[in-house]
């Protein structure tokens, strides 16, 4: 299977704290990996390393054949290839949730604002919001306002999703609605690399889970053999602290 | 001494032009202004070094030197260095560097208060940079600025009296004007006075109005 | 000669300085402590001392500071048949827009403190003026300083005005040696020299403190 | 308690200044209602005159910033008569602006400003008789082509806000543009920087400015001519008749001359006749 994402001993500092310590890690076409770890240990920094919003010190990552580490990367094409859903939703307050969606299909791929709602339209019946297409992002809640944040990440027809811990900032009882609509996602066969606390959502979807600790990975494997069976001891206290 | 109403009645033509050029004088300056405040936060935040030293250096020579003597030197001092305009000019050209070099703090101060955030999602979403200023961070600043720009367009406004010490027929200096010649000075400056505060007034009164709406709308 | 001509006139120059430096300490000092007063009486609960502030404070923070000053130069001696000299006129005119500002700022800082700690000062039986002084003040205070000296900056710049009401400040020193040797960059610079060496170390002092704030 | 104490004292000092300033205006509002207007400037002790501060030589600032010049000299004279003391004076510095509400105002007792006499200034103040006259002329630079009030139609042209020159101007030529401003200085400045073809004002400071700025000449009739004389309040004719008196005496010394050689005539052009301006026995 194609590889679509693959992360070479990637070495990260935010000035003297090493966040990112030799990192190699590979997502596959049509793979839905989650990424665990205590917090400080690297996971939301190596998605944003991804997508360009960080840059690293040394190693290389690819995004499909494209060394995005090469420093002649083209980052509008990578973009759109990548996309990207935030803990704290980041929709554009001053736009409705139409102009939201639009914005970019039509600035970067050109569409026509035609065939952009058009799309906009399929993708929020899929997530149940179609009628909120003219509200402003602060009347809807967290959990509608993160639905809208994934429908917008998938408006640029991406081939891999990341999510940020999507569901860290939501109300408990908001949780799930974002949930299922990643669930289907992942259904329907997208490429998605997610960090989360979510143990659940990471059973019940996950192709592969990557543990993260002190910057490199320390364990990884399908979620059966995963769950059942830790064998570093750092992954065995985590999970201790995080199932029960 | 009483008040002459009949005196003030005579001047209301001559008031009503001192008015009217006060406030096509102050939104013009205002519209220059904005133009120099926005060009100069976006050197301020995203130019080179340089750029961000020659537009630091301004803003503190527009902010910090009596606007009085800014008009003084265009008028006065910029001929001699072979420089020559009108009063009209001359006092649109010192009203427009010292409100400019004010909105230049307040535009700057505008974008920095847009999220970070919110350029990681457009980055995310492969916005280039200049679309990213100009549809995301742009109308958020904006939105943000909107107070801060009720009160200056009143300090312009406020500021613009100062134009008649050039010779600029405004409200002041009909004032002046008149008083020179008939010494009603407590009937003409209490008119005059009452005039700047319609205006003050009236332009703080709509613009909160806006400032209201768009506060929902975010 | 560069400074040939303020070096020449300096002594002139110096009093004029000396004179905008008077009027800007004694605008300050009324300004601020007047200022400081009609805050606190902007917030009282009784609905007459509350409207009345609120219109002073309107009217001076409306009007034009030269109207203002031309206002109280002409308009009031003959009004009331007293005598104002320029000096005088000047200091008036602007701590009339000082103290407007000032009660505007204290008004903002009372308001912006949380109700919390006014209850929680009379739960503790404080009275209200102890709660206004031990509770209210020194929090507002400490949100005052910056647009509190940004007032001082704008002060110091209004000084200038002081000419126009025919006080021999330093603008008008500058212009009186303009006049005799027709040579204004030298003097307008040194003018402007003088006041930006006042005023910048007290913007950056404003600005220090805001980010302190935050 | 001690902050409590420093409190209450600010808000006493607040309240005195106040009634400082208040209690200051009634105070001189109750001398202005004295009966004689002459005994209430002798029961002040000094006599306070408005003066022009940048209209040499008749009345400016000099290098050391006293107040000198023609007039100055004439104030102290009346300072002299009144009090035995030409330093029991007091120059408040005026412009054409506000010589006038300073005098109602009681800012001032008497102007000594290069006022001249003119029908509706006479509704607002008493003026004594004349001691100078003089005419409105134009100030152009040397190589200009302008010589007569024709060639200022559709020109831009400067002036001083309230002189003659201003309202002289406005009556005679109204197709002139008039760029106003306050002082002489700006004027004058105004005025090389091309600013207008012309700066029309008396021709007793033109004709000094032509010779202290060899780049300026004066051209033109004069026009409207004007008497100077000293105004005091309306109503107090007390304070008239003794300035007159005074002037009378003057006349005779040859008073005028005497001050005509000691500050204007070094200024003016070599056989220039003073009757022009002053009268003499």
């Amino acid at each position: 299977m194609e590889t679509m994402i693959r992360l070479e001993n990637v070495h990260k500092t935010f000035g003297s704290l090493q966040v990112l310590n030799g990192i190699n890690m590979e997502v596959k076409k049509g793979e839905v990996v989650v990424v665990i770890g205590p917090s400080g240990c690297g996971k939301s920094t190596q998605l944003r390393c991804i997508n360009g919003l960080e840059n690293i010190d040394a190693g290389r990552i690819m995004v499909k054949d494209i060394d995005i580490t090469s420093g002649k990367v083209d980052w509008q094409v990578v973009r759109q290839k990548v996309g990207m859903v935030f803990q704290s939703y980041n929709l554009y307050p001053h736009l409705n949730v139409m102009r939201n969606l639009i914005l970019s299909p039509m600035k970067v791929q050109k569409k026509t604002k035609k065939e952009a709602t058009e799309y906009a339209e399929i993708l929020l019946d899929r997530v149940g919001l179609l009628d909120k297409r003219d509200a402003y992002p602060g009347q809807l809640s967290g959990g509608q306002q993160q639905r809208i944040a994934i429908v917008r990440a998938l408006m640029m027809q991406p081939e891999v999703m990341l999510f940020d811990e999507v569901t860290s900032a939501l109300d408990p009882e908001l949780i799930n609605e974002v949930l299922n609509v990643m669930i289907d996602l992942a259904k329907s066969g997208m490429t998605m690399m997610v960090v989360t606390h979510e143990m659940g959502f990471a059973k019940a979807v996950a192709n592969k889970i990557v543990f993260m600790s002190n910057g490199v990975v320390a364990e990884e494997g399908p979620p059966e053999e995963f769950f059942a069976n830790p064998k570093d001891e750092r992954l065995k206290s985590f999970l201790s602290k995080v199932l029960h | 001494m009483g008040f002459d109403f009949n005196f003030i009645m005579e001047q209301i033509p001559y008031l009503m032009l001192g008015a009217r050029n006060t406030l096509i004088i102050s939104v013009i300056v205002l519209l220059l202004a904005v133009i120099v405040g926005i060009v100069g936060a976006l050197a301020k935040t995203s130019g080179g070094r340089f750029l961000r030293l020659i537009t630091g250096m301004y803003v503190e020579i527009a902010r910090n030197t009596p606007e009085l003597v800014q008009i003084y030197f265009v008028f006065f001092v910029f001929p001699s260095l072979g420089l020559k305009f009108n009063s009209f000019v001359s006092g649109v050209i010192a009203m427009t560097f010292f409100g400019g070099g004010y909105l230049v703090e307040v535009f700057r101060a505008g974008i920095e208060a847009v999220p970070k955030t919110q350029v990681e999602a457009a980055k995310s979403l492969a916005l280039k940079n200049r679309q990213i200023i100009v549809n995301i961070v742009f109308p958020q600043a904006l939105k943000i600025c909107l107070p801060s720009l009720i009160g200056y367009l009143i300090f312009i406004l406020k500021m613009s009296s100062l134009l008649a010490t050039i010779g600029i027929v405004e409200l002041t200096f009909v004032a002046n004007d008149v008083i020179a010649n008939n010494f009603h000075a407590f009937e003409m400056f209490s008119a005059v006075a009452l005039l700047y505060l319609i205006m003050v007034w009236t332009i703080s009164w709509l613009l909160g109005i806006v400032e209201k709406r768009f506060k929902y709308e975010l | 000669m560069p400074w040939d001509i303020v070096v020449k006139n300096w002594s002139f120059l110096a009093a004029g300085l000396w004179a905008t430096i008077e009027i800007f300490v004694v605008s300050m000092i009324a300004g601020t402590v007047l200022g400081v007063l009609m805050g606190v009486l902007r917030t009282s609960r009784v609905f007459l001392i509350q409207i009345t502030t609120r219109a002073f404070i309107e009217v001076f923070r409306g009007l034009p500071t030269l109207i203002t000053m031309f206002f109280v130069y002409f308009a009031v001696p003959m009004l009331f048949q007293i005598e104002i000299p320029s000096f005088l006129a000047a200091v008036i005119g602007l701590t009339l827009w000082e103290l407007s500002e000032i009660a505007e700022i204290m008004r903002g800082a009372i308001q912006s403190i949380p109700k919390g700690q006014v209850e929680a000062g009379r739960a503790m039986a404080l009275n209200k003026a102890q709660v206004l002084i031990y509770i209210l003040m020194p929090q507002a205070v400490r949100r005052m300083l910056p647009p509190l000296i940004g007032v001082y900056t704008r002060l110091v710049k209004g000084t200038a005005l002081a000419s126009l009401v025919g006080v021999n400040d330093l603008v008008m020193a500058g212009k009186i040696v303009v006049e005799r040797t027709l040579e204004p960059l030298e003097v307008y610079v040194f003018i402007m020299a003088v006041f930006f060496i006042i005023n910048y170390p007290l913007s950056v002092l404003s600005r220090k403190l805001e980010r302190k704030l935050i | 308690m001690a902050r409590m104490k420093s409190w209450v004292l600010l808000v006493l000092v607040s309240i005195l200044i106040t009634g400082l300033f208040v209690g200051c205006g009634k105070k001189e509002a109750a001398d202005q209602t004295t009966a004689s207007a002459l005994e209430a400037i002798k029961a002040k002790g000094k006599l306070v005159i408005g003066v022009k501060g940048d209209f040499p030589p008749y009345g400016f600032v000099d290098e050391k910033g006293n107040n000198v010049g023609f007039e100055i000299d004439m104030a102290r004279r009346l300072a002299e008569d009144l009090f035995g003391d030409p330093e029991k004076i007091e120059l408040v510095v005026v412009t054409g602006t506000n010589r006038i509400p300073n005098l109602q105002s009681g800012k001032i007792d008497v102007i000594l400003a290069t006022l001249g006499i003119t029908e509706e200034r006479a509704t607002q103040v008493d003026y004594s008789k004349p001691y100078f006259k003089s005419g409105v002329q134009l100030l152009v630079p040397k190589d200009s082509t302008i010589d007569s009030l024709e060639d200022l139609k559709g020109q831009q042209v400067i002036t001083i806000t309230g002189t003659t020159g201003d309202a002289g101007l406005q009556k005679l030529v109204p197709e002139a543009k008039l760029l106003k401003l306050a002082t002489t200085s700006e004027a004058l400045q105004a005025l090389r920087d091309n600013r207008g073809v012309a700066f029309a004002q008396d021709n007793t400071l033109i004709y000094v400015l032509a010779k202290q700025y060899p780049e300026f000449k004066v051209v033109g009739e004069p026009f409207a001519e004007s008497e100077w004389a000293l105004a005091a309040r309306k109503g107090e004719t007390d304070v008239v008749d003794w300035i007159n008196k005074n002037l009378d005496t003057w006349l005779q010394e040859d008073y005028y001359y005497q001050l005509y050689e000691k500050w204007i005539a070094k200024d003016t052009p070599d056989n220039f006749d003073p009757s022009v301006w002053i009268k003499r026995p």
